[in-house]
C-alpha cells in the first residue's frame, strides 16, 4: 500500500485538477486546474519509471549502478512542453476574452448557447 | 535505388513531413507578401496529397507499410522499440479524406480570408491541422498519437480564434481547448497505464503482449474507458459534444470544413485502438484480448444518442452554421452505429460474416461521405456568410436569385446528407440500415427516423436562405477560387454517387479488412 | 443538470484512476523492462550521446520531439493570431462589417 | 520598474543566459537539453521584459530564431533519409566537426564532439524554444500593456472623482 503512494498521489492530483475545472467558474482557476492535471499525469509517468536504488540514466561522471528507466523521462519532457504550450494558448484566449467581455467569470462570459 | 522506390518507401513519413516543412516555411515566406504564403501552403499540401496517393497505391497492392523512424539497417534493435509508422487500409482511407479536404479548403480560403490580416499564420495553422491528422492516422505508436492529437487540437483552436474582432470566437476556442486539453491528459494517463504494464508504446506490440499475458486485465479495461472518452470527445459524440457546435460555428468558413475531417481522426483513433489493441486475435488459440460485445454496445449507444440529440438540437437552430454543426454530431452517430455493430460481433465470425462486415462497410463508407458532403455544406455556409454577412436564417432570403452555383452546391450537399437515393449518403446509409436491422430492428428504425428529420431540417434551411423574394441589393456570386474549392468536393460527391460499388470494393473494403483480423486483409 | 452530470463523470474518472494507481505493479519494481534496458545498454554505442534521456528524446523518439516542437510552434502561432488586429484597415467601414450584423444567430 | 529591479535584472540577465546556453550545448552529456536550456534563456528575456517593458525587443528577431530552429530541426530529419527519417547518420563517423567521435559503452568522461545529430538537434530546439517562448511572453505582455493604458485612464477618473 505505502509503496503505491506516488501513483495514488499523482492520480489524486489529476482528480483535484479535474474537480477545479468542473467546480470553479473563474477562467484563470480553470487553467490552473488543467495545469495541475498535467502535472499529475507527468508525475505518474515519471514515477512509473523508477527502479529501487536506481541512479539517473546519464553516463557522464556516473557513480555506477543500476539506472532508472529513461523512456518515461523523455515522454514527460515532451508532455511538459505540450503543457506549457496549451497553458500559454489558453491564457492568451482568456486575455482576449477579458478584453471583449470585461469579465473572467465563466457564468457571465457566455454568449454561445443552445 | 530509383526515385520511385525511394518515394514508395518513404511516402508515409513524407505525407507528414511535407506539410510540416511547409508550415515552418510559411511564416518566413509570408514576409514576401500574402500571396506567397497561399502558394507555398497549397504547394506543400498538394505534395502531401501526392504522397498519400503513392502510399495508397502501395498499400492496396502490397499490404501494410511499416516504416521505422530513425532505424539504421544492421542495428540489433527490435524495430518496435523505435517509433513506427504503420499504414494499412484504414490509415490510407483516412489519409485520403484529409488529402482531399485540405486541398479544397486551402483553395477556398484564398478569397475567404482575404479581408483579414495575418494570413501567413492562417495558412501555417491550416497546414498544421493537416499534419496533425496525417500524423494521427499514420502512426503505430500510442504516445505519438497523443502528440499529434495535441498538434491537431492546438492548431484548430488557433484557427477558431482567427476572427479576433468577436469575443465569441475566443469563447469557443477556449472551450474547445479546455475540453481537448483535459482529454489529452486522460489519454496520457492511459498511455502511462500501458507503459507501466508492458513497458511498450507500440500499439501492435502492446496488443501482442496483452495477448500473451492472457487477455486484457482490469487496468487495460480502465485504459480502454479513458481512450473511449477521449476519442469520442475528439470525434464530437454526444455526452462530450458541448464544445463542438461552438467551435464549428465560430470558425471561419473553410475551417469548419477541415474541422470535420480533423475530428474524424479521433474516430479513427477510437476504432484503431478498439480493434488493434483490444480486438487482437491470437490465431493459434483463437482467443481475443477482450470480449468486445460490451464495448460494441457502448459505442452503439453513444452513436444512437449522438444521432438523436444532434438532430433534435439542429431542428431548433436559427444560425446556419450551428445547425450544420449539430447535424455533424448527428451524422457522427451513424459512423459509431455502423462500426459499433462490427465491434459488438467481432468475436463471433458467423455473425460478422452475416451482417457485421456490411455494417462496418456502411459505417466506414459514411466517414468519407460525411467528410465530403458536410465539408461542402460548411463551405456553402461560409459562402453565404461571405456575401450576406449574417448567419441568422431569419435575416436571409432569396440568395438563390444571384448565388446560383452556391445554391446548386448546397442542394447537392443537402440531398447527400439526407440520404436521397442517387446520392452517396444514401448508399452508405442503406448499408447501415440493412445490416443494423439484422442486429436490432429498433436501432435501424431510429436511424431512419433521424434521416427523415435531417431532410426536414435542410429543407427549412434551403427555403429560408435561397428561396423567397429577391433581396433589395442581391449579393453577387462568390469569387472563383471559393467556387473551385467547392467544385472539388462536388465532383467527388457525384463520382461517389455514380459508382458506390467501385468505391466500396476499392477503398472501403481494404479499410474493413485492416480492422477485422480474421478476414485476411491487406 | 449539466453540472450534476459533470460531477458523476468526475466520480467515475476518479474511481477508475485511483483503482489504476492502486493496482498498478509495485512502485520501483517494474515487471517488464526490455525496452528501457535496451536503451540503457546501447544508447552510448548507437547514438554517441552519454545522456540516455537525451538520446531517447532526439534519436529513438526524435519524431515525438519534432511533434513537440510543432506543438510549441502552433501555440506561438495561435497566441500571435489571438492578439492581432484581425480586419485589414478600412475593411470594417467599406464592407459593412460592423459588430451587430456580424453577430451570427440571435443567441438561441 | 524601480532602479533596484532594473539593476539586478541587468546583472542577472547575462548569467541566466549563459547558464541556459550551457544547458543547451552540454545537453547530450549532462542533464539538460534544448528545451530546458531554451526555457532558461527565455526566462532571462522575461526578466528583461518585466524590468524594462515590452518595447525592449522586436518580435522579428525572435520569429527568426524560431523559424531557423525549426527548419534546422526538420532539415536534420531529412538528412537522415539516406536511411530513414531521423536516422542519426553522423553518430560514430569519427568526423569531429559533425559531432562524430566514437563513444563506447560505459564511458564516464565522454568527449564533447560526440552524439551525431543529437547535439545539433539540441541547438536547433534551443533556438526554437528561445524564440517561441519569448514571442509568447512579448505577445501577452503587449496585449496586457494595451489594456493597461485603458485601466490607467479609468483609475485616473476614479482618483479625479
Amino acid at each position: 500500500m505505502l509503496w503505491q503512494l506516488p501513483f495514488i498521489v499523482s492520480a489524486l492530483l489529476v482528480i483535484i485538477g479535474l474537480y477545479i475545472c468542473i467546480a470553479k467558474t473563474n477562467l484563470i482557476k480553470m487553467v490552473m486546474g488543467v495545469s495541475l492535471m498535467e502535472s499529475g499525469a507527468n508525475l505518474f509517468l515519471v514515477s512509473l519509471g523508477y527502479r529501487k536504488g536506481g541512479i539517473a540514466p546519464i553516463y557522464t561522471s556516473s557513480p555506477g549502478g543500476e539506472m532508472v528507466m529513461p523512456t518515461p523521462q523523455a515522454l514527460t519532457l515532451t508532455s511538459i512542453v505540450i503543457g506549457v504550450a496549451t497553458t500559454a494558448l489558453m491564457l492568451s484566449f482568456i486575455v482576449m476574452m477579458y478584453k471583449h467581455y470585461r469579465t473572467c467569470d465563466a457564468r457571465k462570459a457566455r454568449r454561445l448557447r443552445g | 535505388m530509383s526515385l520511385w522506390d525511394f518515394i514508395g518507401t518513404h511516402s508515409a513519413i513524407l505525407a507528414v513531413a511535407f506539410p510540416l516543412l511547409g508550415a515552418f516555411l510559411t511564416p518566413v515566406v509570408g514576409r514576401l507578401g500574402e500571396k506567397a504564403s497561399r502558394y507555398v501552403s497549397f504547394f506543400f499540401l498538394s505534395l502531401a496529397s501526392l504522397m498519400v496517393a503513392f502510399m495508397a497505391v502501395r498499400v492496396w497492392d502490397s499490404g501494410p507499410l511499416v516504416y521505422t523512424l530513425g532505424y539504421r539497417s544492421g542495428s540489433s534493435i527490435p524495430q518496435f522499440f523505435r517509433i513506427q509508422l504503420y499504414v494499412d487500409g484504414f490509415g490510407v482511407f483516412m489519409a485520403i479524406i484529409m488529402a482531399v479536404v485540405s486541398l479544397a479548403v486551402c483553395m477556398y480560403s484564398w478569397a475567404f480570408v482575404d479581408r483579414y490580416t495575418g494570413q501567413e499564420k492562417y495558412y501555417t495553422l491550416l497546414q498544421l491541422v493537416a499534419v496533425g491528422s496525417y500524423g494521427m492516422v499514420l502512426t503505430g505508436d500510442i504516445f505519438n498519437l497523443f502528440v499529434f492529437f495535441e498538434i491537431s487540437s492546438m492548431a484548430l483552436c488557433g484557427l477558431v480564434a482567427f476572427r479576433t474582432e468577436r469575443g465569441e470566437s475566443f469563447e469557443a476556442a477556449f472551450k474547445y481547448m479546455l475540453y481537448s486539453t483535459i482529454s489529452g491528459v486522460l489519454l496520457l494517463f492511459a498511455v502511462g497505464i500501458f507503459y507501466g504494464e508492458y513497458d511498450l508504446l507500440n500499439m501492435r506490440a502492446i496488443a501482442e503482449a496483452m495477448s500473451s499475458a492472457g487477455g486484457a486485465s482490469v487496468l487495460d479495461k480502465i485504459a480502454l474507458g479513458l481512450l473511449v472518452t477521449v476519442f469520442s470527445l475528439k470525434a464530437g459524440s454526444v455526452p462530450m459534444h458541448m464544445p463542438t457546435p461552438d467551435a464549428y460555428s465560430e470558425a471561419p468558413g473553410g475551417i469548419s470544413a477541415i474541422f470535420v475531417a480533423a475530428s474524424q481522426a479521433g474516430l479513427y483513433a477510437l476504432f484503431r485502438t478498439s480493434f488493434t489493441i483490444y480486438g487482437h486475435y491470437d490465431p493459434i488459440s483463437g482467443a481475443f484480448n477482450l470480449d468486445t460485445y460490451t464495448l460494441g454496445w457502448i459505442v452503439i449507444v453513444l452513436g444512437i444518442l449522438s444521432m438523436f440529440i444532434g438532430v433534435t438540437m439542429a431542428l431548433v437552430q436559427k444560425d446556419i452554421k450551428r445547425l450544420m454543426a449539430y447535424h455533424a454530431i448527428s451524422q457522427t452517430g451513424y459512423m459509431f452505429l455502423g462500426v459499433g455493430v462490427g465491434i459488438a460481433v467481432l468475436s463471433d465470425p458467423v455473425k460478422m460474416a452475416a451482417f457485421g462486415v456490411d455494417a462496418m462497410r456502411g459505417g466506414i463508407f459514411h466517414i468519407i461521405n460525411h467528410a465530403l458532403y458536410k465539408g461542402l455544406l460548411f463551405l456553402t455556409a461560409g459562402a453565404v456568410f461571405y456575401r450576406a454577412q449574417t448567419r441568422n436564417l431569419n435575416e436571409m432570403h432569396g440568395l438563390g436569385h444571384t448565388m446560383k452555383y452556391t445554391m446548386v452546391f448546397f442542394m447537392i450537399g443537402a440531398l447527400a446528407i439526407a440520404g436521397i437515393p442517387p446520392m452517396n449518403g444514401f448508399s452508405s446509409k442503406l448499408l447501415i440500415y440493412e445490416s443494423v436491422y439484422q442486429f436490432n430492428p429498433i436501432i435501424a428504425a431510429i436511424a431512419m427516423l433521424v434521416s427523415v428529420l435531417t431532410l426536414a431540417s435542410f429543407v427549412k434551411v434551403f427555403y429560408s436562405a435561397f428561396m423567397g423574394p429577391r433581396p433589395e441589393n442581391p449579393p453577387e456570386e462568390v469569387p472563383p477560387s471559393m467556387l473551385a474549392g467547392m467544385t472539388i468536393l462536388v465532383v467527388l460527391i457525384l463520382f461517389f454517387s455514380l459508382f458506390p460499388g467501385l468505391i466500396v470494393t476499392r477503398i472501403v473494403d481494404p479499410a474493413v479488412r485492416a480492422l477485422v483480423p480474421y478476414l485476411g486483409g491487406v | 443538470m449539466r453540472r450534476s452530470v459533470a460531477f458523476v463523470g468526475l466520480l467515475i474518472v476518479a474511481a477508475s484512476l485511483l483503482y489504476a494507481a492502486y493496482y498498478m505493479r509495485g512502485f520501483g519494481e517494474p515487471e517488464h523492462t526490455a525496452m528501457d534496458d535496451y536503451f540503457i545498454n546501447n544508447a552510448q554505442n548507437e547514438t554517441g550521446a552519454s545522456n540516455v534521456v537525451t538520446s531517447i528524446v532526439f534519436d529513438y523518439r526524435g519524431y515525438d520531439t519534432l511533434g513537440e516542437a510543432t506543438v510549441l510552434f502552433s501555440a506561438v502561432t495561435g497566441v500571435l493570431v489571438a492578439v492581432r488586429r484581425s480586419l485589414k484597415r478600412g475593411m470594417d467601414v467599406e464592407k459593412g462589417m460592423d459588430a451587430k450584423k456580424d453577430n451570427g444567430g440571435d443567441g438561441s | 520598474m524601480s532602479k533596484i529591479v532594473r539593476g539586478m535584472a541587468s546583472i542577472l540577465y547575462p548569467l541566466i543566459a549563459v547558464f541556459g546556453g550551457y544547458l543547451v550545448l552540454h545537453g547530450h552529456l549532462t542533464p539538460g537539453g534544448g528545451f530546458q536550456g531554451g526555457a532558461v534563456v527565455a526566462s532571462a528575456i522575461a526578466l528583461a521584459v518585466v524590468a524594462y517593458g515590452s518595447g525592449l525587443y522586436k518580435k522579428g528577431i525572435f520569429s527568426g530564431f524560431e523559424s531557423f530552429g525549426l527548419l534546422l530541426f526538420i532539415a536534420l530529419g531529412f538528412v537522415g533519409m539516406s536511411c530513414y527519417f531521423f536516422t542519426n547518420v553522423f553518430a560514430n563517423t569519427g568526423t569531429i566537426v559533425l559531432f562524430g567521435q566514437v563513444v563506447s559503452y560505459g564511458t564516464t568522461s565522454p568527449p564533447f564532439f560526440s552524439g551525431g545529430t543529437v547535439p545539433m538537434m539540441n541547438m536547433a530546439v534551443g533556438f526554437e524554444v528561445v524564440g517561441g517562448l519569448s514571442l509568447i511572453i512579448l505577445a501577452l505582455a503587449q496585449a496586457s500593456f494595451d489594456d493597461e493604458t485603458e485601466v490607467e485612464k479609468e483609475v485616473e477618473k476614479e482618483v479625479g472623482l
